[in-house]
């Protein structure tokens, strides 16, 4: 039998460790023909989702849209040790379910768990002779501190974060924003509107400077990670997966770490993300799938990945042995260990709702007309408002339709 | 080339010389139906269905209700008072860099044909010169502008050696539609210079050495012979430029980024792209019915043209 | 202004148009070069080269020195002492504001220095790796082959079936011949990236999905192609076709013998766009193929577009490496495009 | 050496008829020249004799076979187009043994009759030129080799020189006619310009508006024109047409008088005219004598507007009383006259034309 | 009414000179003709007159005033091109007002000029069509009405007829001398067809490789060529040319043998020639006479190769013996000869050309 394999990463030594995994596999099981394939993470948005409406594509793949779960096949019959394999997986195969499906489901697993929390250049803040934000910061004092370190060092940009719906999302929780009420999408409610209110500020201020989110359009993702490898950023909101190019890319021209989520109102919010190893329903080898499936999320080799790639795998894999010389990559890496039990529900919850990533993508579209100054405090509210709206109006169809 | 000549001729023999052409014709007609027309006419149905399923069948019938949504407005002219305002926005933008685009491409592209019509020497490796980023690829010209306008790029580099100070070209509105617009020329001149230097180099000269006879200033030649003589060609440069600015996208959406800074560059094909191809929510029938929209649009403008230029000609 | 470039005037006169005419030629002579130029320079640079700002002109690189001792070589600075001499050490490690340096000719002894007092040396370099590195990433040669293949078969189908419409559209008269040219002319008003998904459906439909096929058949009719062929045709005389057919010569002969050598600077102008589009061809390709045996170039150096990292230095040697062929094509072909675009764009 | 035959030839384009039925019957071997103003349809009726042109109604036959509906390559003709239409892409033996490829014909047999051909035609030291490398004259030979080698039943020709400057044109005149003579082949030929057809045609046939006017030998176009059509149309400089009435018909006679001829005597009538009708007198300008060495009965006198002395020969025009049109007198060698002054001409009136004024039929032909 | 007066005339292309000092006086009100094999430099002449093409070398003056540095428009010559130059998208009333606007001139004036020119050429009819509608002769004759509005100092011409056909150009050109009669305006005109220079110019400029070869009177160049060139190309048909010897040189004439002619004697020459020297004797085809009314003394025998009949005159071609070159010979009316006869033909010797064999220098011209 021959199932295709589609995986994308941006670390090539992750593409390669797979592709040998995955002859591993085939020499542990002759019967079995595992096509792989590697592509680009554009080609993953645009072309599966295509094919996947058709009943095309891999049939196991990585992915990291949630609105692909639904096409994702139970493999629970086709298994060796489904219960085995959902133990060590726990609560992160939850992630892989949509609604409506078996609840006992396996879909696949989640090949990484990914938290948002800021980066900061420690050596920067060393010169300035500011301190570290310690635990329990707000986002303000985070921020005020960075400004503080980039006057003092003349660096251009105190703060940053990607320009992303879901790095944005981490601060609005913990500013206390509700995304869902009632399984309607609601956005903003006042603690949402502090939040859009204070990055108003700081854009404005050039504390997170305009440049950052507003030159750009649409729903364009923009990552700020260069930036700050080549030092012109002193606090940096992004994510664990940036440890391992940041130990390549900065090298020894500086020391960072990251470090506790921004708090506020309602506590400490690390936004979790996840990206999935899934099989799909089309294809025609459902048992190939299974077993590559158990295979590649089994504890030896989950084990192996997280330890070389310092990644938070879905499988409970305990004290894992990071294997870096990086003093900066470590304690980074033990900033995110710590706050995995953080994540509020809540957050997991949007991850996996229809239509949150049309609300990021707004958040992203409108946020920039308000930085630019195209829309005002208010109309941005107002438009966001009815995106969401919108939203559920159109989601409501979709479901009409789907009965 | 015997193996196609044999069962050609036969099929000739067999339907008679008349019906030969339909035989030519034939296979680009397919090809044309099932890649060309029948996804036409497959958007054109999208249009009139809802729903975010990509699949035709799945999808409900909802009648005039997407153009409907598209043209809610509460005035064209405010697009913020527009149900799909960001449609708006993309509209106007549109328009106006449809204005700029053409009237600036027509504007250089005319001088410097005229300019290398008149050069005796190097004409041919300026020709080639003028035309050579024609053959890139929008995403590679967006990508070295990029580049170049960046904050820490080649321009600003100078910036900051003459004037002390920088500008980040793609933050603000106006220089990044200005810049939208120059690129746009920079890239696609060459090809209009061409098709008005082959006008140029088709006015007899004879015309011009009569005129000169008749005492005719540069001035007088250039309005009253050059430019009516020049009209079959610039009208040809005017529709494909019309045409191709209304449909501008690929490298304007590199370039800025996905039409930034906010909504500044973002054109009706990114609106309709953004729309069908957004994770999570694909408004394919909103889009389809956008692309409708554009399409009447594109073919009302040549038709105006058209029948502006035939005015214009009795 | 305008009124001095109205023509070519008496050759030998050398007045103040022509000086103007020079000038507005060698600016835009400039203007396209220097962007370009700037690419390609920056493509041989290193990773920190292109991120340093005020970027230099040539491509340097840090200098290094191997020491004894050390496993790496280590980069050499130059090192500003308080009381102003000047000295060249050799960066061991730098933590935070203080490094710990060496000099070259002790290399047993290390000591530290505060950052600000150094100077980095940098040299001449080109780095080819930005070339070689995300070569080595993907399997490049396959991925040649592929967009080789697309490109030659889609080409010479384009020229084959476009010259065989526009043979039929200018040569014959037959029912439906104006409505065929115009149907083919208004799709040249779509944006192709909007039927992008029920063109898909019929590529799947017609089981072509991940197939080089499927990219090569859903772009071999252009509009642009027919008509700058159709256009080209009405130049050439009836009296020939007319000639041939007493000369017994079948219409397809006709057609093979006579129009097609006859268009030959139409039919080059048609190639060199056809190999420009489907050599640049991404968004499509990147639909219809899923599998990598199949992939063309360009969405093997999408791969390379991580989702986080722009990775400008591959970048620029990919944007290099897909600017070689067509630059290449175009010096030895420039004379036909050129001309031939003039000769065929209108008429 | 194939005759061919017309039959009430029609040619619609779409409801408007370019042809109204012509009959024609060209013999075997014959050298026929098809002349008339443009636009008379002489083109049109080539082709549908070449098969490039389908025949809207009546029969064309070849050797008494119908071949209406063949092919031009299955009624085996061979055409000369006024444009010579050479393949510009091939050289000049490409260009006439391509013919003979598509008839699948054996390479030794193709290069023996294009080599044939080309020496014949004197083109045999360019056969691997292209056209464009040729003078008029000679792409001209090579668009008639191209007819030669596949020895085709008929050939036509399209204003074949009207391409060529004068001084080439005289040339290769003589050189269709020689070719004519060595082949005799049957021939059909094009031209708008009457001395081609006179010089080089064994039958003319005159064409106006769709129409035959006349069919005959050149001379007896040129003797006895059957209507005035023909007589204006063949001659150059062409004939002088002046009114007139019929005084008086008799047996060895018919008297005439003329405004700007006076009255005379006309000798042998080919028709019967009544006394008092009126006719056109036409008289060519050969036969008008300003130096008159043998007096004739007849003679006018007009007013000199303009004289064209080409040394050997001097045409003078000039104005009789109340007439719009010009009078030319062709006088042999050198003479001058003022503009302005008044000349008298006679002429003998057995070389008048007399035609009927109210259809233009001939009345009577002159001797020459 | 200007004189044109041209002093040592040099033309260069870079090093390339095509035009070598040429030195000719045009009377103010002379209609001249430049004519001359193509490529010989009449264009280039004309251009240089007309102020398009700089002057290399020399001195151009019009009316005694040096015009070497002064634009077209400055000097007030008016020009009358090949392929007419007419805009194209202008009518023919702004066509013929276009010249005038750009000189600032009235409105009213303007159409009383347009008006009067477009009805002298009767082009009044048309002055709303676009050049496009009208037929060649018609818009040979807006051109010629563009340049008559502008009532220029000197009327130019460069082959204004060669794109018209046969019957066209016999009309326009006598159209053209008409125009000279009526304006007097001096009028150079180029041309490489000597009928045309023959009947219409008063002097007949003839250039051959950038050089003049002669100036005269029509008729003078006719009757004594002043070299084999200019012999051989003005005439239509051409002078027949034979080779030959003196053989005794006297005072009532000299006695050449040929051994296409024989021996015979001519009286008169020109010049003095020495027995023994190697001479072209020159005769024109209408010189020679098949049917002699008078037997000349000279004469020979030529077998037909092809007879041209226009029935008021025949063409006879013939090869006289051991001869590479056709004999012309022009009998007036009607003459038949079987291909292949040997015709015996004789001439009057007073009629016959002598040139220098060596130098081609005309040694005695002829009477016609
Ligand atoms: N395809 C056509 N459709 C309609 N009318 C046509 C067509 N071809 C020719 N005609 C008309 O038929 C008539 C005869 O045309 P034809 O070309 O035979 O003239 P011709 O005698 O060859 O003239 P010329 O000497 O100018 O070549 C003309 O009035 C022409 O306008
Ligand atoms: N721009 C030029 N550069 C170089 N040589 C030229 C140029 N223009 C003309 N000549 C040469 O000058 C010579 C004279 O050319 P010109 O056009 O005056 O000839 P012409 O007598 O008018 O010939 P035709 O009868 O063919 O018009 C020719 O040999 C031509 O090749
Ligand atoms: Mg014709
Ligand atoms: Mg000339």
């Amino acid at each position: 039998e021959t199932i295709t394999f589609a995986f994308s990463d941006d670390d090539p030594n992750y593409i390669a460790t797979m592709e040998k995994l995955v002859d591993q596999f085939e020499a542990e099981n002759k019967d079995i023909t595992v096509n792989f394939v590697t592509a680009g993470y554009a080609q993953m948005m645009e072309q599966l989702p295509l094919q996947l409406s058709v009943g095309k594509g891999p049939d196991v793949a990585k992915i990291t849209a949630t609105d692909l779960l639904r096409y994702t096949a139970d493999l629970r019959p086709y298994m060796k040790d489904p219960d085995g394999f959902a133990k060590l997986h726990g609560k992160s195969l939850e992630l892989i379910r949509t609604p409506g499906t078996a609840p006992d489901k396996i879909g696949g697993y989640v090949a990484s768990q990914t938290l948002n929390q800021p980066f900061v250049n420690v050596t920067l803040f060393e010169q300035a002779g500011v301190p570290l934000p310690a635990k329990g910061a707000t986002l303000t004092e985070i921020v005020d501190a960075s400004v503080k370190v980039a006057k003092a060092t003349g660096v251009e940009i105190p703060f940053t974060m990607d320009r992303s719906g879901h790095r944005f999302a981490g601060p609005a929780f913990s500013y206390g924003a509700h995304f869902l009420k009632d399984g309607q999408l609601i956005f903003p409610d006042d603690a949402a509107k502090r939040y859009i209110a204070d990055l108003y500020k700081w854009s404005q201020s050039g504390a997170f400077p305009k440049e950052m989110w507003g030159a750009a359009g649409g729903t364009r993702y923009k990552n700020m990670g260069d930036e700050f490898a080549n030092g012109n950023v002193v606090t940096y909101l992004a994510g664990n997966w940036m440890v391992n190019p940041f130990i390549a890319k900065i090298g020894d021209a500086f020391d960072w770490t990251a470090i506790d989520p921004p708090c506020g109102d309602a506590g400490c919010v690390p936004m979790p993300g996840s990206t999935f190893v899934v099989a799909f329903q089309h294809t025609k080898a459902p048992e190939a799938a299974a077993r590559l499936i158990e295979y590649l999320g089994s504890e030896k080799v989950q084990r192996e990945i997280a330890e070389q790639f310092l990644i938070l795998t879905g499988a409970q894999i305990d004290n894992p042995h990071y294997k870096t010389d990086s003093a900066n990559a470590k304690s980074s890496m033990e900033a995110f260990a710590r706050n995995v039990a953080n994540v509020p529900e809540e957050a997991r919850t949007i991850e996996r709702t229809q239509g949150a990533s049309a609300v990021y993508g707004s958040i992203v579209q409108r946020m920039s007309q308000l930085i630019v100054g195209e829309l005002t405090l208010e109309e941005a509210y107002a438009q966001l408002a009815a995106d969401a709206k919108g939203a559920n109006v159109e989601l409501a169809k979709y479901a009409a339709a789907a009965k | 080339m015997r193996v196609v000549e044999m069962p050609m001729a036969a099929l000739q023999r067999l339907l008679g010389a008349a019906r030969m052409p339909y035989v030519f014709i034939l296979p680009n007609m397919v090809l044309f139906t099932i890649f060309v027309f029948v996804p036409v006419g497959l958007a054109i149905a999208y249009a009139f269905t809802g729903g975010t399923n990509l699949l035709i069948w799945d999808r409900p019938f909802v009648g005039l209700e997407n153009f409907k949504a598209l043209l809610d407005c509460g005035s064209y002219l405010t697009p913020s008072t527009c149900r799909y305002n960001l449609f708006w926005t993309a509209v106007h933008n549109t328009w106006w860099y449809t204005l700029l685009n053409t009237l600036g491409t027509l504007f250089f592209a005319l001088v410097t044909a005229l300019v290398l019509n008149r050069l005796t020497r190097g004409r041919g490796f300026f020709r080639a010169v003028f035309f050579y980023p024609v053959l890139l690829s929008p995403v590679v010209v967006g990508l070295i502008w990029q580049w170049f306008l960046a904050r820490e790029g080649l321009l600003n580099s100078f910036l900051m050696e003459w004037f002390d100070t920088r500008i980040i070209f793609l933050l603000e509105v106006a220089w990044s539609r200005i810049w939208v617009v120059y690129v746009s020329i920079w890239f696609h001149m060459g090809f209009f210079m061409l098709i008005i230097l082959a006008g140029l180099q088709a006015i007899p000269r004879d015309i011009y050495e009569a005129a000169e006879i008749d005492g005719t200033s540069q001035w007088r030649q250039f309005w009253c012979l050059t430019l009516p003589l020049l009209m079959p060609n610039l009208l040809v440069v005017t529709v494909l430029l019309l045409i191709r600015s209304v449909q501008v996208f690929d490298e304007a959406w590199v370039l800025t980024n996905g039409g930034g800074p906010g909504t500044a560059n973002t054109f009706i094909v990114q609106f309709i792209y953004q729309t069908a191809f957004s994770p999570d929510l694909r408004l394919y029938g909103l889009a389809s019915a956008a692309s409708v929209l554009m399409g009447i649009a594109l073919l009302l403008l040549t038709l105006s043209q058209l029948w502006l230029a035939k005015k214009a000609q009795v | 202004m305008i009124a001095f470039l109205t023509r070519t005037r008496h050759p030998g006169r050398f007045d103040l148009s022509d000086w103007l005419a020079w000038g507005w030629a060698i600016l835009g002579t400039l203007v396209v070069a220097i962007p370009i130029a700037w690419a390609v320079i920056s493509s041989l640079k290193t990773e920190a080269e292109i991120n340093s700002f005020p970027p230099a002109l040539v491509p340097r690189a840090a200098q290094t020195i191997t020491v004894e001792g050390q496993a790496k070589p280590l980069s050499v600075w130059i090192r500003t002492a308080p009381d102003g001499s000047e000295q060249t050490v050799a960066l061991v490690r730098r933590v935070g504001l203080s490094a710990t340096v060496l000099d070259p000719t002790k290399p047993e002894e290390t000591f530290r220095v505060p950052v600000a007092e150094l100077r980095q040396l940098k040299e001449f370099h080109l780095q080819f790796s930005n070339y070689t590195e995300p070569m080595k990433q993907f399997n490049f040669l396959r991925y040649l082959w592929n967009t080789v293949f697309v490109t030659v078969v889609a080409t010479i189908l384009t020229l084959l079936l476009n010259s065989m419409a526009a043979f039929a559209l200018s040569k014959y008269r037959f029912a439906g011949r104006n409505a065929m040219f115009a149907l083919i002319l208004s799709t040249m008003m779509i944006p192709l990236s909007v039927i992008m998904v029920p063109a898909f459906m019929v590529i799947v439909g017609l089981n072509l999905a991940d197939n080089l096929w499927g990219v090569i058949l859903s772009t071999v009719s252009t509009p642009t192609g027919v008509f700058l062929l159709r256009q080209y045709m009405l130049t050439i005389p009836d009296d020939l076709i007319e000639a041939a057919r007493v000369d017994a010569a079948s219409e397809f002969r006709i057609y093979r013998r006579i129009v097609l050598p006859l268009c030959a600077p139409a039919l080059a102008v048609l190639a060199i766009f056809s190999v420009i589009w489907r050599w640049n061809d991404f968004l499509w390709p990147l639909i219809v193929l899923s599998s990598p045996e199949n992939y063309t170039l360009q969405i093997g150096l999408s791969a390379l577009q991580g989702q986080f990292n722009v990775q400008w230095h591959y970048i620029l040697a990919m944007t290099v490496v897909t600017l070689l062929p067509v630059t290449v094509v175009f010096l030895f072909l420039q004379k036909y495009i050129t001309e031939g675009v003039a000769s065929s764009g209108v008429k | 050496m194939t005759a061919i035959s017309m039959k009430d030839l029609r040619k619609s384009y779409g409801s408007l008829e370019v042809i109204h039925g012509i009959d024609i019957e060209v013999q075997s071997g014959e050298f026929i020249a098809l002349v008339g103003p443009s636009g008379c349809g002489k083109s049109t009726l080539l082709r549908m004799i070449s098969g490039l042109e389908p025949i809207s109604a009546g029969q064309m036959s070849f050797d008494d076979q119908r071949v209406n509906d063949l092919s031009p390559a299955q009624r085996q003709i061979a055409m000369v187009f006024q444009s010579y239409a050479l393949y510009p892409h091939m050289s000049v033996r490409k260009n006439l043994s391509f013919g003979l490829e598509n008839l699948r014909m054996e390479k030794a047999e193709i290069n023996r009759r294009v080599d044939a051909a080309a020496k014949m035609l004197a083109i045999d030291g360019y056969l691997d030129r292209k056209p464009k490398a040729l003078s008029g004259g000679q792409r001209q030979r090579v668009a008639i080799g191209r007819a030669i080698v596949r020895q085709p039943r008929v050939f036509l020709f399209d204003e074949p020189l009207s391409n060529l400057d004068a001084k080439l044109r005289v040339q290769t005149r003589s050189e269709i006619t020689k070719l004519h003579k060595q082949l005799k082949t049957t021939m059909i030929y094009v031209t708008h310009d009457q001395v081609e057809a006179m010089t080089m045609a064994q039958k003319i046939v005159v064409l106006n508006k769709g129409k035959v006017e006349q069919i005959g030998r050149p001379l007896d176009l040129f003797e006895r024109p059957a209507n005035l059509f023909v007589a204006g149309f063949i001659g150059s400089p062409r004939m002088n047409i002046y009114p007139g009435k019929v005084v008086s018909s008799g047996g060895d006679g018919v008297t005439l008088d003329s405004p700007h001829l006076g009255r005379f005597t006309v000798p042998g009538m080919d028709a019967d005219v009544q006394a008092g009708s009126d006719v056109a007198i036409g008289l060519r300008p050969s036969h008008l004598k300003l130096r008159p060495t043998t007096p004739g009965t007849g003679g006018g006198t007009m007013v000199v507007e303009q004289v064209e002395s080409m040394g050997h020969e001097t045409f003078v025009y000039g104005r009789t009383s109340q007439s719009d049109e010009l009078t030319i007198v062709h006088v042999p060698g050198h003479f001058e006259a003022e503009t302005g002054t008044t000349l008298a001409f006679t002429f003998d009136p057995a070389f008048a034309h007399l035609f009927s004024a109210a259809d233009g039929r001939s009345l009577k032909g002159a001797r020459i």
